[in-house]
């Protein structure tokens, strides 16, 4: 726990006051207030939906705000652009990595403001020198030479950070950087942002982990529903209170694990090898039971999970469903087989943005819905519907666009679109990146639910608390390859951080 | 699975749709032409002498048909988000080759069936390259326009091969009894159903749309993302060089030029229909009628003596105007909106939401109530 | 140009098509292969509008901006709902076009083809500007007296599929293998009648056959493209250039001697022969029948020959001592 | 700082590495098989290559496409397309030749100022709608191809302009040379030069690649993307109203047809020359040797002996052939990319 450093609180660096929002019909924000400071750490937490990142985005001058007031510096400001924000000394990590695939790394951190020399000529050098100092103080190991294209999620956001960080601005907002990375790239983010802060720079901090917000900020704002609900100092308040502001109501444990009996193998994966990805992974998930896969970020989880599901191809090993094998690289016999991948890029992978809850839930059971030839809108709302309503999706109305949900409500759609395939086996990669307490206990009950009707579930997540709350056994990644299979009691922390950094198997 | 999964803590309710029916039927881009065409219509039958005869449908059904043909897979193939340049080409194509084969003796039926099959060779060449191989559809089309228009004036040379059956070629240009309209039609009509109901009542379809709105979503969904493109560019294949014969029996010559340049009408007939060139979003009948629209100005205008050159002018026009007019609705709204919320900001008891956005507000409201309720 | 004479005359075509019924309509619509070809401009806005002028009907052209038949289709159909008293057509497909001039008859629509003919039974009268064997043999003499009568020669045409052009072809190629047995056709490209095409394959010629000896390009445009790369080329004065052309483009390729001599009939004379001939069918003066007779102004008077041909005469020798008493 | 000075080094000649494999994949590979065709065809005949006139044409024939495809691959970098340059070429060439005509006391050079102004005017209309409306270029530059062409014939209806109109010592620029390396050809290979040096040493350049990879993203950075879009088509216009000044130099006539169908071979060019058809990869050198290719070809089959008709269908497999082999290209890249990833994980 660290306490705010500076006694007398300086003046405000940024304020917004009644700030709000809406696209046509949406209203995202309907009365925001923040006010951050110079030396501190700010968290500002809430639902999904709850308006977060519209906010960050006003800020960032991304959109504009359509009421309330917005001063910086003790000036009244009204920023067109991102530019004029950025020019201000306002760095912003957005929810979403934004980086050009197709653009080096070094060229990312500087796009539209390398340093030049005479004749407006960019000054490479220079350039590639600031970003290996900058990687070696966040201990980045991206070759600032290779395109962005084929970075991982984590590695991304990453480079995200250095970019921010490469800015020196005087005030830094970050919107849930830490959704991708794991312990040890959080650990050394939260050491620059504490830098940071002792350099007297105000941060904004937006996380769905309450053990982050507690160990890195020191003051915290709550919103919901887009409206600003309480301002408080870390110290005096407590997780249950301010879990009990955002939602609105008292949330019932977080890790409702209910054990189901263990059932006969539904999922069985035999020397699934994907050259420069992972190699001879072998395991078995039975009936009833949920099966953790942890791992440090960029060890190959998502990439198993993908191959085992047919997206991704794979060079050599065996996938069997219920005691069929599948083929391989073919997703739609995959589900034939009653197997479904929750993945983890909810908005590039999971859901269809442009397309509406209807059409992104009944997009799986498609062919099921048709009759005699002919699938109507009709048959897709109805059985949406339904959907909607189990899992509390906000929305208006059933052809809302997914890509205008928030990031939590997109995640329960796509959720919903794969129960809607009533699966045996379930894999779920993050299944609750960057979601709020209340729907997270929401999935986590969903999930031991699902175990308890006797599916199989194999879950990919990056929060160990989540990994050994819900897990009846956790299989360990490292650079590929299972380096351990832990039985519920085997797994603590420190042996399962243990075999996701060393090559050798501990268990068995 | 039992739907016991989640109790849900209330049952929140969903309208269907955000708009009424009579809107979304009605205001859309699609029926914006539609609109056109009727407007078009109906001023040239008093406006412009000898439009309003029977004659004129009939001619005008005539020029149209081809490009009517095409359009329909073309639209699906561009609501995959891919395109096929290469039409105009297969059209020569098949045009050619059914010459060449019913001159060599064969029946006109098998030429006819022939040349098809080779249409069909053709696209299934389309999509292994985009499909299989992996290459951006409009970089490999504007190479097979190339290829196959070369394949069709190389084959045939100087020659240009005529006198086809009467029997076949009356088959399509022949009115059907009582009405003005030709018989090629009724084949339009025909495809338009199928693929009408091909992209809009089967999963199929979902999948064709799904695939333009994001390509990897649809992938992680079980759509066969390569399989489909690689129908839909067999099929635009095949309709080609079906209008290739179309061709040939209309002009009652098979020659390797024909139809050169077909491809962009067809695209702009497409486009102008309201289908997005970024794929993910159209429906069948905005190409139909922005075919017809194109079609009934150009006759319209050279009715009135006007040269074919202002046809062009009007057609570049309005395909940019069925674009430009949309997002410059959407600029006035926010304009609008703006200033309504600056004014609001001035006075500092303005915190509560809009009148305008009253509705959705309670829906929001009522949802963080059930929320509290228990 | 072609759009004033399309908007001027769109009232009167109106005027035209509405007594179309009465058996004294002479809106008279012009359709050539294509628009922007000085040849036709000459024929039709020169030859045939004054010829109209004179015998007070409507003039109007029309025309695809591209040498295709399809787009021809379009126009004979419009001319058949305007119901105009005559269209004077050259086509660009013998066949493709057939159907649609026949409907256009049955409309009482009078068709007189000329430069470039169809089937004989799609239309009353064919203009003929010269018979292909003269104009063939104009085209073979010229060049074996320019080349000295041995050598390797190449024809630049027009378009492949151009009926005319390749009849004149077959017909030299015949009198070449007769009378010429020391000149050597190496081969015939094809420049579309497009300036580009016509220009970069006549340098494609001149590089592929470093022997050649002369070209010769039996179209207007082929002939000036032709001429004016030889004019830049280090094979001036070495190659050959003859065909046909008209004197405005061929004057300064004549003078600066490019080219020796080149032939065409006057194509004003052809325009207005043609719009003569289409008065004389709306009148019913004539059938198209063989032997029948009609007058064609200050041409003098004309006899239909064999299946519906009028001929306009021989072609013209076109060189350095008498191009200058030509303007078109 | 031992530690970090290992990997970098080993970035550093890592980079030196994909820089030379990236060559190898995209420009050197189109500059090598249009070698290869000028040796083939020169072997089978000395004249393509040694004759004045056969090497004059080799320079200048492809230099009018060059020039648009330069353009076009601005455009298509910013993951865009301007179909409307042959119209743009056709219009500006026949305001050219009028004014010959009108004004005939105008000093000649003069002319190429009113070209590129007046193809940038016409590249300023696609670039203010396509970035203030937010439309797709595609359909923008396909509705002003058909409006411009039409312009264009209504304005010159069957009139032409002809050699005898322009001056002759306009009309000599067609043919002229320096030092045997002709005057199109020269100025042709300036504006390469620029625009290659824009692309990338300018910010302005670099940016153009960041759109073209992610529009989006753009837009979060607060590039000005409007202003770049805007750029990019001005230039794409400006170039294809030189070309168009040059063909009437070059071809002395000019009809309402002039540069019909420029615009696919255009496209054409840059994507043999190796610029993604979706922008953010590719370079305007690639464009350029594409396009002396795709003319090259088909001046040599003639002299190949590959008979008329065939020509467009060999142009055909060939611009398939080089994509073809392109992405083979990139897949290998990918690959490599594949490797270091595991080796910098592991
Ligand atoms: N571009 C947009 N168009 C329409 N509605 C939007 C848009 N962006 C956000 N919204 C809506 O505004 C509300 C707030 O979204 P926002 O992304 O700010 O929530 P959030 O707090 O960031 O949620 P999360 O924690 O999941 O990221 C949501 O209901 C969302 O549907
Ligand atoms: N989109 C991608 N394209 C290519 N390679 C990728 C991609 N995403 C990840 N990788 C690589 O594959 C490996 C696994 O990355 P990834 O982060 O998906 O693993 P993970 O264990 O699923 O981590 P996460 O916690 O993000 O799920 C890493 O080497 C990463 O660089
Ligand atoms: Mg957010
Ligand atoms: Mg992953």
């Amino acid at each position: 726990m660290t306490a705010p450093p500076a006694a007398t609180p300086a003046a405000p660096a940024l304020v917004l006051d009644g700030v709000a929002k809406s696209f046509g019909p949406v209203v995202a924000l309907r009365s925001g207030s923040l006010t951050l400071r110079p030396g501190s750490i700010h968290a500002l937490i809430g639902e999904n939906g709850a308006g977060k990142s519209t906010l960050v985005k006003i800020i960032a001058g991304l959109y504009q705000r359509d009421a309330g007031t917005f001063e910086y510096l003790g000036e009244p400001v009204d920023f067109g652009t991102t530019a004029e924000s950025k020019g201000a000394g306002i760095a912003v990590i957005y929810q979403e990595p934004t980086l050009f695939p197709d653009l080096s790394v070094t060229e990312n951190v500087f796009m539209g403001r390398q340093p030049t020399l005479s004749l407006g000529r960019i000054d490479k050098r220079a350039m590639r020198a600031e970003v290996v100092a900058l990687f070696e103080q966040l201990g980045v190991h991206v070759d600032p030479d290779r395109p962005t294209r084929g970075l991982s999620i984590a590695d991304q956001q990453l480079v995200e950070i250095a970019k921010a960080m490469s800015l020196d601005a005087k005030v830094l907002v970050m919107d849930e950087p830490t959704a991708a990375l794991s312990g040890v790239e959080v650990e050394r983010l939260f050491g620059v942002a504490r830098a940071l802060r002792d350099e007297g720079r105000a941060l904004l901090f937006i996380s769905h982990r309450f053990d982050e917000v507690f160990d890195l900020c020191d003051t915290v704002t709550v919103m919901r529903d887009g409206e600003y609900i309480s301002t408080s100092a870390i110290a005096d308040t407590t997780v249950d209170r301010l879990v009990r502001e955002m939602v609105g109501r008292d949330v019932t444990d977080l890790f409702p694990k209910t054990v189901a009996p263990v059932g006969d193998v539904l999922l069985e994966v035999e020397g699934l090898t994907r050259t420069g990805v992972f190699h001879d992974v072998s395991f078995e998930v039975r009936a009833g039971e949920i099966v953790a896969l942890a791992g440090l970020v960029g060890a190959g989880r998502s990439e198993i999970a993908r191959a085992a599901f047919g997206v991704d191809p794979y060079d050599a090993g065996t996938v069997t469903v219920a005691g069929r094998r599948l083929a391989g690289g073919d997703p739609a016999a995959a589900m034939r087989q009653g197997l479904a991948l929750i993945p983890e890029d909810r908005r590039r992978q999971g859901a269809v943005l442009d397309s509406g809850i209807a059409r992104n839930v009944t997009l799986t059971i498609r062919d099921r819905l048709t009759r005699a030839g002919v699938l109507t809108s009709a048959a897709e709302n109805a059985s949406a519907r339904e959907w909607a309503a189990r899992f509390e999706v906000r929305a208006p109305s059933l052809d809302t666009l997914a890509g205008t949900l928030s990031g939590g409500n997109q995640q329960k759609v796509v959720i919903a679109k794969w129960l809607a395939t009533e699966p045996r086996v379930l894999i779920v990669d993050e299944p609750t990146r960057g979601i709020d307490v209340g729907t997270k206990s929401e999935v986590h009950r969903l999930l031991s639910d699902l175990a308890g009707q006797g599916l199989a579930i194999l879950m990919i997540s990056s929060e160990l608390p989540e990994v050994l709350g819900m897990a009846d056994r956790v299989l360990v990644v490292h650079e590929g390859r299972i380096t351990a299979n832990l039985t519920r009691e085997e797994a603590t922390p420190e042996a399962v951080m243990y075999a996701a950094t060393h090559d050798v198997e501990v268990a068995r | 699975m039992a739907s016991t999964t989640l109790t849900p803590t209330t049952s929140r309710t969903y309208r269907d749709f955000q708009r009424p029916r009579w809107q979304r039927m009605l205001l859309t881009r699609e029926m914006a032409v539609v609109a056109a065409l009727i407007g078009v219509i109906a001023f040239a039958s008093v406006a412009v002498d000898n439009f309003a005869s029977s004659i004129t449908y009939t001619y005008l059904f005539l020029d149209v048909a081809a490009i009517l043909l095409i359009a329909l897979p073309m639209t699906l193939v561009i609501v995959t988000g891919e395109i096929d340049l290469s039409v105009a080409s297969v059209v020569g194509l098949s045009s050619v080759l059914t010459g060449t084969l019913y001159q060599a003796g064969l029946p006109f039926a098998v030429a006819a069936l022939l040349a098809i099959a080779a249409g069909a060779v053709a696209g299934a060449i389309n999509g292994f390259l985009v499909t299989v191989v992996g290459l951006p559809s409009l970089a490999v089309t504007i190479g097979t326009l190339a290829l196959f228009r070369g394949l069709a004036v190389g084959l045939l040379g100087t020659t240009a091969i005529t006198d086809f059956p009467d029997s076949w070629r009356d088959l399509v240009t022949n009115k059907i009894p009582g009405t003005p309209v030709p018989a090629i039609i009724v084949l339009v009509v025909v495809l338009a159903i199928v693929f009408g109901w091909l992209l809009h009542f089967t999963p199929f379809g979902r999948g064709i749309f799904a695939i333009g709105q994001s390509k990897e979503a649809a992938h992680f969904s079980g759509v066969r993302v390569g399989r489909t493109k690689l129908i839909l560019f067999i099929l635009s294949g095949t309709v080609a060089a079906l209008a290739g014969i179309y061709y040939t029996l209309r002009y009652g010559s098979a020659r390797g030029d024909n139809a050169t340049g077909l491809e962009l009408s067809v695209v702009a007939a497409v486009l102008l229909g309201g289908v997005s060139i970024f794929g993910g979003r159209g429906a069948l009948h905005g190409p139909i009628a922005g075919a017809l629209l194109i079609g009934a100005m150009a006759s319209a205008l050279r009715l009135a003596s006007v040269t074919s050159d202002v046809i062009n002018v009007i057609t570049g026009t309005l395909l940019i105007l069925s674009v430009v007019s949309p997002s410059l609705l959407a600029w006035a709204q926010s304009r609008r909106a703006r200033r309504r919320g600056k004014k609001e900001g001035e006075d500092p008891a303005s915190a509560d939401p809009r009148p305008a956005q009253a509705a959705d507000a309670t829906v929001a409201r009522r949802s963080t109530m059930g929320e509290e309720e228990q | 140009s072609s759009g004033d004479s399309g908007s001027e005359s769109s009232e009167s075509a109106g005027g035209g098509g509405g007594d179309s019924m009465s058996d004294a309509n002479l809106a008279i619509t012009f359709l050539p292969k294509n628009l922007g070809n000085a040849y036709f401009d000459t024929s039709n806005s020169v030859g045939g509008a004054s010829a109209i002028e004179e015998f007070g009907g409507t003039y109007e052209e029309v025309g695809p901006a591209e040498a295709t038949p399809d787009s021809q289709v379009s126009f004979i159909n419009t001319a058949t709902q305007q119901g105009v008293g005559a269209l004077v057509v050259s086509a660009n497909d013998p066949a493709a076009i057939c159907d649609a001039l026949n409907e256009a008859r049955d409309a009482g629509v009078k068709v007189v083809t000329y430069d470039s003919d169809t089937n004989a039974e799609c239309r009353d009268i064919f203009i003929n500007q010269a018979t292909a064997e003269g104009i063939a043999q104009v085209q073979v003499d010229m060049i074996a007296e320019q080349i000295g009568d041995a050598g390797q020669i190449a024809i630049l045409s027009a378009s492949a599929n151009a009926t005319n052009q390749n009849a004149w072809i077959e017909m030299m190629e015949e009198i070449l293998a007769a009378d010429h047995p020391d000149i050597e056709l190496v081969e015939t490209v094809y420049g579309d009648d497009d300036d580009q095409t016509s220009f970069d394959k006549t340098a494609a010629l001149l590089q592929t056959y470093p022997d050649l000896k002369g070209i010769i390009s039996p179209t207007t445009v082929g002939i000036s493209a032709a001429a004016r790369y030889l004019s830049t080329s280090d094979a001036k004065g070495e190659v050959a250039i003859t065909g046909l052309g008209t004197p405005n483009q061929m004057r300064e390729y004549v003078e600066d001697g490019t080219v020796t001599e080149f032939a065409l009939w006057n194509p004003a004379d052809l325009g207005y022969l043609a719009a003569y001939a289409a008065k004389a069918l709306i009148e019913g003066e004539i059938t198209g029948a063989e032997g029948d007779t009609f007058e064609a102004g200050e041409l003098g008077s004309y006899e239909v020959g064999a299946d519906g041909t009028v001929l306009l005469g021989e072609p013209y020798r076109f060189n350095a001592d008498n191009i200058g008493d030509f303007d078109f | 700082m031992t530690l970090t000075d290992a990997p970098d080094r080993a970035a550093t000649s890592s980079l030196g590495a994909r820089a030379l494999a990236l060559v190898k994949q995209r420009e050197v590979g189109v500059l090598a098989a249009f070698i290869l065709v000028v040796a083939v065809t020169t072997a089978k005949n000395p004249n393509f290559l040694f004759s004045n006139d056969g090497f004059r044409d080799l320079l200048v024939t492809p230099s009018l496409l060059m020039l648009i495809a330069v353009g076009q691959a601005m455009v298509i970098i910013t993951r865009n397309v301007d179909l409307s340059v042959g119209s743009v070429m056709g219009l500006t060439a026949y305001l050219v030749g009028t004014v010959f005509v009108d004004m005939p006391w105008l000093p000649w050079p003069l002319v190429f100022l009113i070209g590129l102004a007046f193809g940038g005017l016409l590249g300023l209309i696609n670039g203010a709608i396509v970035a203030f409306a937010k439309v797709p270029s595609l359909v923008v530059t396909l509705g002003t191809l058909y409006a411009f062409r039409g312009i264009n014939v209504m304005w010159t209806g069957s009139d032409r302009i002809n050699a005898s109109d322009m001056p002759r010592d306009f009309l000599d620029l067609g043919t002229s040379a320096i030092w045997r390396i002709p005057i199109i050809t020269i100025i042709a290979l300036v504006v390469l030069a620029a625009a290659g040096w824009y692309m990338t040493t300018q910010r302005g350049g670099r940016e153009f690649y960041a759109m073209g990879s992610d529009p989006d993203a753009a837009t979060l950075y607060g590039l000005n993307v409007r202003r770049r879009l805007i750029t990019a088509f001005v230039v794409s216009g400006a170039l294809a109203g030189l070309a168009g000044v040059l063909y009437a130099a070059r071809y002395g006539t000019v009809n309402s047809q002039v540069g019909s169908g420029y615009e696919l071979q255009a496209v054409g060019a840059a994507v043999i020359g190796g610029v993604a058809i979706f922008g953010g990869s590719g370079t305007v050198f690639g464009a350029a040797i594409g396009a002396f290719l795709l003319m090259t070809i088909n001046r040599s089959l003639p002299v190949l002996g590959v008979q008329d008709f065939w020509q467009q269908a060999v142009v055909g497999a060939l611009i398939i052939g080089a994509i073809v082999l392109d992405s083979l290209a990139a897949r290998r890249q990918e690959r490599t990319l594949a490797k270091e990833r595991e080796r910098s994980h592991g």
